[in-house]
């Protein structure tokens, strides 16, 4: 199995600040074949689409899937009031995830607000070797900070409104890092920076898009993204080529 | 256990769910999920004389009971198809119909006799698709237009031709009679009803082509209707679908005069959605006592 | 408080939600729940010339995310509005619309005249009715029928007219081009779109007419799509409508083109709707600066 | 206030039989406006429609008002789930309901199926004077037998199958009664042949008929039913003039 469509027990439900929760469900065979960076797409009642939501954590032992998402519209709203012991319709697990490889270099996980998420579970064989920088809007909005810091990460954190931590942008704390390969998710202005620095750094950079999704797994061909390949561009597709993409494949517009 | 068979313009068909156009892909990926024998055939993903890219994203947006799509006919071109993934399709024990799209005359008929050499068993000529900015639908919305472009590939075509109809139009029985009338062995209908989304934060159209495709649920009873003008009309039969979801829709486009059914935005949210659909139709004949599934085909009995 | 009036073909609306012809009635069901100056105006029920005894039931049937009706222009006839309604209706702190449909050019003209004396603030000609055998939507499908009966309602009309367009046709900008050469001050987009379900157990339409007119959410993506193509053929203001149903559906059809909004099928799960749009609206516009709700007409802005 | 829409929580929920339940809700105002026979356009989530169900008993001490249902299809669906506690959003009271006149004459109640539930609150002031006359498919079907019995009305049941009471149609058991005035709801065939004893007995006769409606209020003139007065037919509306008609009023079909 590749990826399956599964009623999920809901084992766990947080709130984590004002708009965003946490749920860890029951996934049997879905969470076993799950890897940091892979996506789900949740079923909403009466609606025509599912919801792509990210892995956020994997636990094989108590086969369970961790989402922490935010509240954006109706369909996240519907998963908000969801609670223990319910039960969701999940396909997953989708996608191409974060290439680990040697966990003993030093990697940087730099995360922008909702895009955090998804990296946890990727920082966690890092342990030490990894830190994570992330970005939220104010003290009030930062999340999982303490989930990185159990992974053995250090965590640095920067606020817009310095409210907590470094006051300005992340990637300002990123020109003080020494690192072998970056791993980032979070909106398209600071994807493009960390893009851009690792490619003056020259090291390896894989970061996690969005688009619209139907299918998600690569059939309706809907959640397109430009692409380049020895020199060719194309479109490719965030939910089967991605959601993690290396740098220096992607073409960013404008 | 009612029969399921149906037989359109000559073509078996082990049931009478087919996979819409462009909602499938190849098969590749629904085959993580079912035997794609499961379906009684698979519509490919539109395919084009060329490669060709598609639009820029968004492709897709969100609407009540639907959905609007821009893909833009992304597809590797009819070589690349016939190479790579129809012998491949062909082994999976369902009917493989090739829907194909083209910017002029000439382009459908290259193709429909490319296709006529190979192992398809169908070819769907697609005059409907409202997401590229030339070919497709202009050729799909006046009778004349339906009519020279389907005796221009009939010519051509070797393989049962079904052509596909547009929605957007005022008078579909029209041009159904039309397509009939050129040669089309069946008519598929309806493709997609031309929509529009706005985002309001940033007040552009959420899809990148300003306009999409409207499909799925909220579009059902317009294809119903259209599937019954369309039957009452001619005599070539129908494969119907727009928003078909539950086997209760099956039974009802099968009422108003489907020979045979496809299924699109329901994968979406339920990739098992044929799978239900065929329990439910099963039962339900077996519980009316119908032997066959085509003894529904055009039994409305209007008022 | 952002201002909200605005005035469509010289006409004050003191804000821009107008009750939908025929899912409002004559106003007095809903005055149960507010007073009817909470809304911009109210279009009334379809008139014509002669009461009309409307269709046998059923008239209504659900769809997804939406609703067929088939209800026929059942009224008590153009003189029985004016005495007794009409003048109830014009102490409410209300604009009122009166929907006019006819079977042949000359009632429309004789009814525009018969209104043309009273306190109506504008006519709607309804040319899109799809549920009476004669006449309506007819003349609103082709070009020419759409300048032929507005050319001749014109010369008879004193109110200010607004032509109601149908989507049931292949190319609405020019339909929407025919109405302004022709005279129409205003146009109303989109009526409804022909539908049809089936009982399965019974086999029957499940709506005595066979079709109905799908209106309701399900609707929303084709009327955006509609009156964005109408806004960028014509000069004259767009009364959008068809499947708004919360403030930021209100806040889309405005940014699409639309001068105006109607609400119909809205009031048939909510009742209290336009009180909760106009609530919306009004934080919205409050919430971006923006100081009265005509600034947001038309600008999307396109790919 | 005539009606009004009002958020109505849920006090008490039962099930009838296996597919009929019967909800007790908190209505305020709209109990103390209701009266025998009216009903009420509940809202579904996701739905285009309210769902028209009748009053079956109204309480004015307690503000509750009753709904008995049977399950017909997704949105009679969704009603059988929810649970006591909960909210139903209730546009009430609608329509034109009986008439009782004088509960001193003999009155006899002629209920179908699920359509039993209108006549119960009518049949309350009649007390000895009337008998519930109720048919239904077979024994396992039969519901508010003793609601009928506890309003000191005596009842008499009918059987589709024989499995208890009188095996066949209500309409024989008429036959053999005495009575001054008839009410009745129940299938269309029912009622006609209710329609016609009243008529060859001369006796008033009230009918609730169904149809399917938009607005409940008599706006959208959705609700079309076959009348006449005075010799003249038209199309009246089962919302608002309705649902119980006059038998002589109502024109049947064929
Ligand atoms: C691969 C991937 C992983 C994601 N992981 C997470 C995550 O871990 N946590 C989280 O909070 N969010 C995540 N998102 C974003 C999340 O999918 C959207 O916030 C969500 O779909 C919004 O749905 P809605 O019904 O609340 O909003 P609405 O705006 O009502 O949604 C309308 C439609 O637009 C789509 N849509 C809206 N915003 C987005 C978006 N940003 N990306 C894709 N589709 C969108 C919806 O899926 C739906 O089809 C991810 C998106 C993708 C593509
Ligand atoms: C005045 C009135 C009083 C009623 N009282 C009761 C009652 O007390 N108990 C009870 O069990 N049922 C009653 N009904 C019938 C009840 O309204 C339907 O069973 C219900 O609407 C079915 O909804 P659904 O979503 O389950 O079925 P669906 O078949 O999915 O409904 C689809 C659409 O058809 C409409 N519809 C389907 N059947 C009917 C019907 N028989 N009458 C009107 N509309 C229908 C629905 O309202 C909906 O709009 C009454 C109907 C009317 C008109
Ligand atoms: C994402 C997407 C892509 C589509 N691509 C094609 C296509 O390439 N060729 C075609 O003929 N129809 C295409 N269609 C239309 C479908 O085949 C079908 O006609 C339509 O979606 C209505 O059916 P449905 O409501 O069951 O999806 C596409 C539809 C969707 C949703
Ligand atoms: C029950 C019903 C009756 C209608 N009657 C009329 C009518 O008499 N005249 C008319 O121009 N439009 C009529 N319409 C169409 C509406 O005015 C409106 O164009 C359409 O419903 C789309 O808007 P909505 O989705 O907000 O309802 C009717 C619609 C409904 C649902
Ligand atoms: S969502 Fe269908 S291809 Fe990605
Ligand atoms: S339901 Fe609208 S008039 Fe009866």
């Amino acid at each position: 199995m590749k990826y399956d469509v599964m009623l999920c027990r809901i084992a766990e439900k947080k709130q984590l600040s004002h708009d965003v929760f946490d749920l860890t469900v029951e996934a049997g065979p879905l969470a076993e074949a799950a890897r940091p960076g892979q996506f789900a797409q949740i079923y909403v009642p009466g609606k025509t689409l599912r919801r792509p939501i990210s892995i956020c954590g994997i636990d094989r032992s108590s086969k369970t899937l961790r989402f922490v998402f935010q509240v954006r519209g109706e369909g996240t709203a519907w998963l908000a009031e969801t609670k223990a012991g319910d039960f969701l319709n999940i396909l997953a697990p989708l996608g191409t995830g974060y290439e680990l490889g040697d966990t003993c270099r030093k990697a940087v996980f730099v995360g922008g607000g909702i895009g955090v998420p998804p990296l946890l579970e990727a920082a966690k064989p890092f342990g030490e070797n990894a830190t994570a920088v992330l970005g939220f809007r104010d003290k009030a909005s930062i999340i999982l900070k303490e989930d990185f810091e159990k992974n053995g990460n250090r965590v640095w954190v920067a606020t817009d409104d310095g409210s907590c931590g470094h006051h300005g942008f992340m990637t300002d704390l990123l020109e003080d890092l020494d690192f072998d390969v970056l791993y980032a998710c979070g909106p398209a202005p600071m994807l493009k920076a960390v893009c851009k620095l690792a490619a003056e750094r020259k090291v390896p950079c894989q970061i996690s898009l969005e688009e619209r999704m139907a299918c998600g797994i690569g059939a309706c061909l809907g959640c397109a993204c430009r692409l380049k390949k020895d020199g060719r561009e194309y479109y490719g597709h965030v939910c089967k080529d991605g959601p993690v993409f290396n740098a220096e494949n992607v073409v960013w517009e404008g | 256990m009612a029969d399921l068979k149906v037989t359109v313009a000559g073509v078996e068909f082990q049931n009478p769910l087919i996979a819409a156009s462009g909602t499938f892909g190849f098969g590749r990926e629904f085959a993580e999920f079912y035997p794609l024998r499961t379906l009684g055939g698979i519509s490919c993903k539109g395919i084009t004389l060329k490669e060709r890219p598609g639009n820029p994203p968004p492709r897709i947006a969100e609407t009540p009971g639907g959905m609007l799509n821009a893909v833009g006919l992304q597809n590797p071109g009819v070589d690349h198809f016939i190479e790579n993934d129809l012998p491949w399709l062909k082994e999976q024990g369902t009917a493989v119909i090739a829907n194909i799209a083209g910017n002029t005359p000439e382009e459908y008929c290259e193709m429909a006799e490319k296709l006529s050499g190979t192992a398809v068993d169908m070819i769907e000529m697609n005059i409907s698709c409202p997401n590229v900015k030339q070919g497709g639908v202009q050729f799909g919305t006046s009778c004349a237009g339906v009519e020279g472009i389907t005796k221009a590939v009939r010519k051509h075509c070797k393989k049962p031709l079904m052509v596909k109809l547009s929605p957007n139009v005022s008078d579909i029985s029209e041009i159904a009679a039309a397509a009939e009338s050129a040669g089309a062995d069946a008519i598929s209908m309806i493709n997609t009803l031309t929509g529009m989304r706005i985002d309001i934060q940033t007040r552009r159209p959420i899809i990148r082509n300003n306009t999409g495709g409207l499909s799925g649920p909220a579009l059902f009873p317009v294809a119903v209707r259209m599937v019954n003008q369309a039957y009452r009309r001619v005599k070539i039969p129908i494969v119907g679908m727009g928003g078909i979801s539950k086997w209760q829709d099956a039974v009802e486009m099968l009422l108003a005069g489907a020979s045979a059914l496809q299924i699109g935005t329901v994968f979406f949210s339920d990739p098992y959605a044929p799978v239900k659909i065929l329990d439910g139709l099963n039962d339900y004949l077996d519980r009316s006592r119908i032997s066959t599934v085509s003894d529904l085909t055009g039994q409305v009995q209007l008022w």
